[in-house]
């Protein structure tokens, strides 16, 4: 018999709804499957019928937390295919409010991570600090979490020095706070109890399963788009790839702390060395790129974002593809979910932080149906029930 | 004839005292894990948000109260009723007045421990009765957790009274004084430890249903059923608090009052009480969630043997 | 897993896949900085993308369908550095083609939602079944097929 | 007198339950900004629960996918009355930029009955603030609920 007991996401622990399916044996978790129809809203047929200026809109709100990578990684992707030269001034732009948009994406993910383990004040403080770089980023595009900063051939608003002072200022605040949760991550006993050893994914596995960002660089694989196919200015950048191989969901952590101490340098960086000239090149409104095909890959917060698009000559693309990092982390959560380490299997109230961890980004109602062997009963529960419950 | 109306309404004045107690209390609780989480809390509701409290529950009582099919419609209206009844008795034997209880009988320390385990069973049913399977998981994740932290917290009562000669709550709190802290410190943190466990905090909340997450054994309640189990639940604070001031930190101020007892007794023991609240919301503000058998490990590999070695300590001592 | 063994200069790439393909490369170009696009029939699709393994390609980064109006087109890119795309025709009436899941397991969610959003069968794929679409999403309907009308499904 | 104290306590006390109905999970976020110190929704008694009984407002973000509508209802149906539904955001408002799309319905209202809507793609804090405080000044003066 199945019981169902709806329970809406009350806290945007994951953000989109999926439905994991786990076959457990009381306590640990022995097979998982995974659907991720709730968040479908068709936007690669819409991106269709819409011309590419319209397209950047939509593209942006495919992932609320990582707009800043898809607009990007769009705007790259029409640029190539119509052959529009972009300002050096305006490279650097994108580069600073790309990073400003990881170290959201990242401290949010923190606060998330903080909020699944029941750590309510580090969800609270990692909340506060990520307003500080909202801020920076209202000043510059003048939006909060969405931006709309990138338009094909540059991008909107120009940075003065001052504004550009201020950033680099405020990010130096910042960091002392972001070192304070990187000794929170090293010390609190109960943080590690949570997550280490918890989510395990082999190097071998990473690698076999193609996972892509934070997960992958935890795991000792050291791919990141920045590095091994520079778009921006990021052959210019000096930075280095953030490499962990503990495996787990405590490596992820801190592959992910790291990452925006990276993003501070890189800002600071861009920011003293931006080029005079303008900020955006000429492109008529009703661009049509000549006919081909373009692909663009982009180092979004949660990993490898790869876009493609077949222009036939009209204002339309034929086709726009999309894939997001969190489909191609997919394969690897199904994986984690059903292999822990040798000795320690992984516990049904692992599941949310092990799900937490890769920082999915499809809708998820977070509904998790317990095929419990034993009682033979389906039994449909909140994933967070399942943080709390068996 | 009018000594047993004395008696009532000296009953009810207490019973509404220990009602603002508990509504004051849940406000300073959360006023502090606001502070510690660098917000401002309750605010607009009253004088600094002080009848927050007593909004949630005047809202809870004005809504429906949901009775799921499926759901045992007797025990389901009863646990509310029978938690509620069942701390309110506990609490009468606290001095919660600084000099006095409600009611003082010798070995009440023991009938106290025995109406918080009763009380526990209760919150059990209260599970088990209501319609979701997974509630009666919420539930069972209660009772397990009662082997984690129930001896501990029975252990350092005892040990306390045996100390200091007695099993009445209100000599305890006579004889107890702040400078015997040194000696009980153990005793005190894992009654404290306890508490917390008994109160389903961080870093113990496993089974309850929380502000976000919801799950556990209150899914299921809502209108004045869940009213009633909130309310008994901030009762439960209160007695823990006053439990602690009595045993550990002595109850009113031991100079003669001649009389102004009400005024300067129950103030001071109030101060302790809230300065108790304030380290339970500490801890309540700096740690994560244990898994549930992470707390059984914590339980058996330290807090019981801590509450045994207390024993050891607490008897050598006296 | 140390670094990256795949080949890092475009030419290099090329190279080996004509001589792995030979004449079965319909279309081979190097399209800018660190992009290959090769084209290469239904048949062949499987051994280039066998080859770019050997080659040391061990990325895949994403499958995807293409409705070319004519012609379906079916295109794997990979690798980290270099990102290959190779593309596979596929003729409409007869929409099959070889999976690649036991060459890269990644390909598991790709080929689903190929699958699902143009009806392009992956012989060999272990559970070819609904993804992203709803529940309630009739079958045989492929939204992503230029024939496809919005709203049509509801009938 | 009564409905008086108890409109006052509705008003003071909202207890909200969030739900994705297929948003880009911006509004999401917004949302959960409002809960932070910054914006700290607990000074107005707003609390976030989990469960569909313990709440009185459904916070819906998201175009309603046609996967998860069932689920919506089934959780409105769950709230104990008085009960009142925010729409959060123009793809609740009105389907957003996901208008055309197979799969979205063209807003909230085609499913539940809305009571306040939050204008913005994605909303601010302080607009999902906003909306509270005038669905609570509504229910004081007895409008709703």
């Amino acid at each position: 018999m199945s019981i169902y007991l709806p329970i809406g996401p009350q806290h945007p622990v994951h953000p989109e709804a999926v439905q994991l399916k786990l076959k457990v044996e009381g306590e640990e978790v022995v097979d998982a499957d995974v659907d991720v129809s709730f968040v479908h809203r068709g936007i690669e047929k819409v991106l269709e019928t819409k011309t590419y200026v319209q397209g950047l809109f939509l593209a942006e709100r495919i992932c609320g937390i990582c707009n800043v990578a898809h607009t990007t990684c769009y705007a790259i992707n029409v640029e190539r295919l119509a052959g529009v030269e972009v300002p050096r001034r305006a490279l650097h732009l994108r580069l600073v409010v790309e990073e400003l948009a990881r170290m959201h994406s990242h401290m949010l993910w923190l606060s998330l991570l903080a909020h699944v383990i029941g750590f309510d004040s580090l969800f609270m403080l990692a909340q506060r600090d990520r307003e500080l770089v909202l801020d920076l980023m209202e000043e510059i595009t003048g939006g909060r979490v969405i931006t709309s900063y990138n338009v094909i051939g540059g991008v909107r608003r120009n940075v003065d020095a001052a504004l550009a002072q201020k950033i680099i200022s405020t990010l130096d605040g910042l960091r002392k706070r972001v070192l304070e949760y990187k000794r929170l991550l090293g010390e609190d006993a109960i943080l590690r109890a949570r997550t280490e050893d918890v989510g395990y994914l082999s190097s071998s596995k990473a690698v076999e399963l193609s996972a892509v960002g934070p997960v992958a660089r935890a795991s000792g694989v050291p791919y990141d788009v920045r590095e091994c196919d520079p778009y921006l200015i990021h052959d210019e950048v000096p930075f280095n790839v953030v490499v962990y191989n503990t495996c787990d969901v405590w490596g992820r952590a801190m592959v992910r702390i790291d990452e925006v101490l990276e993003s501070i340098e890189m800002i600071r960086y861009a920011l003293e060395r931006l080029p005079e000239g303008d900020v955006r090149a000429k492109v008529p409104l009703l661009i049509k790129p000549p006919p081909g095909e373009s692909v663009a890959r982009v180092e979004a917060p949660r990993g490898e974002l790869i876009h493609y698009v077949r222009s036939d000559g009209s204002e339309k693309p034929v086709r726009y593809k999309v894939r997001t990092p969190t489909l191609a982390n997919l394969a690897a959560l199904v994986e984690m979910l059903k292999t822990g380490r040798k000795d320690r299997p992984v516990y049904v109230a692992d599941v949310p932080v092990i799900f937490a961890s890769i920082d999915p980004c499809i809708c998820c109602a977070a509904r998790v149906l317990l095929i419990d062997e034993k009682r033979g009963s389906v039994k449909e529960v909140g994933m967070d029930e399942v943080v709390r419950g068996e | 004839m009018l000594e047993p109306l004395l008696r009532f309404v000296q009953a009810l004045a207490y019973l509404l005292y220990t009602l603002l107690l508990a509504l004051l209390l849940e406000w300073f609780d959360r006023k502090l894990i606001a502070k510690f989480q660098n917000r401002v809390g309750p605010h607009y509701t009253g004088p600094a948000g002080i009848l927050q409290p007593l909004a949630d529950v005047l809202k809870l009582l004005s809504k429906e109260s949901v009775v799921p099919e499926g759901t045992d419609r007797l025990m389901f209206t009863l646990s509310p009723l029978l938690a509620f009844t069942i701390i309110c008795t506990a609490t009468a034997f606290v001095p919660l007045l600084g000099y006095r209880g409600l009611v003082s009988l010798e070995g009440d320390v023991i009938l106290v421990l025995a109406l918080l385990t009763l009380y526990l069973l209760v919150i059990y049913t209260a599970g088990a009765s209501s319609s979701s399977r997974f509630s009666l998981i919420g539930a069972t994740r209660a009772a397990l957790m009662l082997l984690g932290f129930e001896i501990p917290l029975m252990l350092s009562c005892l040990s306390v009274a045996a100390s200091l000669g007695s099993f009445r709550i209100s000599e305890i709190a006579a004889k107890a004084q702040p400078r015997l802290l040194g000696i009980h410190a153990l005793g005190f943190l894992v009654y404290l430890v306890a508490a917390q466990a008994e109160l389903d905090r961080q870093p113990f909340d496993i089974p309850e249903a929380e502000t976000e997450i919801v799950s556990g054994w209150l899914v299921e309640y809502s209108g004045w059923r869940l009213a009633i189990f909130r309310l008994s639940k901030d009762i439960e604070l209160v007695l823990l608090t006053g439990l602690a001031v009595a045993l550990f930190i002595g109850g009113g101020p031991n100079v003669p009052l001649q009389g102004f007892e009400l005024a300067i007794a129950t103030p001071v023991f109030l101060i302790k009480q809230l300065l108790v609240v304030f380290i339970l919301s500490l801890i309540r503000a700096s740690f994560g969630r244990l898994r549930i058998d992470q707390f059984i490990g914590v339980g058996w590999r330290a807090l019981i043997p801590a509450s045994f070695l207390y024993l050891v300590i607490a008897a050598l001592v006296a | 897993m140390s670094g990256i063994e795949e080949p890092v200069s475009e030419e290099e790439v090329l190279q080996r896949l004509k001589e792995a393909l030979g004449e079965a490369l319909l279309d081979a170009r190097i399209a800018g900085k660190r992009r290959v696009f090769v084209t290469v029939d239904r048949e062949h699709y499987r051994t280039a993308v066998v080859a770019l393994k050997e080659m040391g390609f061990d990325f895949l980064s994403a499958v995807t369908g293409v409705d070319a109006g004519d012609r379906f087109e079916v295109i794997a890119h990979v690798g980290r550095r270099v990102s290959v795309a190779v593309k596979a025709l596929v003729p409409k009436d007869d929409a099959r083609i070889a999976s690649i899941v036991d060459v890269y397991p990644a390909a598991f969610f790709y080929e689903r939602e190929a699958w699902e959003m143009l009806g392009i069968h992956f012989e060999g794929h272990p559970k070819l079944e609904r993804t992203f679409l709803p529940e309630s999403w009739p079958p045989g309907v492929y939204p992503l097929r230029k024939e496809y009308r919005q709203g049509s499904e509801r009938g | 007198m009564l409905s008086r104290l108890a409109r006052w306590a509705r008003s003071r006390s909202l207890w909200v339950l969030l739900f994705n109905t297929g948003a880009c999970n911006a509004c999401d976020l917004e949302v959960l900004a409002a809960l932070n110190p910054r914006f700290d929704a607990e000074r107005f008694g707003v609390l976030l629960k989990g469960s569909p009984r313990h709440a009185d407002v459904l916070l819906v973000t998201g175009a309603v996918t046609r996967q998860v509508e069932s689920r919506l209802r089934r959780i409105y149906e769950q709230m104990a009355r008085p009960k009142f539904v925010v729409a959060v955001g123009s793809c609740a408002s009105s389907g957003g930029i996901y208008v055309g799309s197979y799969s979205v319905h063209r807003g909230l209202s085609e499913v539940l009955p809305v009571h306040a809507y939050v204008p913005g793609c994605p909303v601010r804090p302080e607009a999902v603030l906003d909306a509270l405080r005038v669905l609570a000044e509504k229910i004081e003066r007895g409008e709703l609920g």
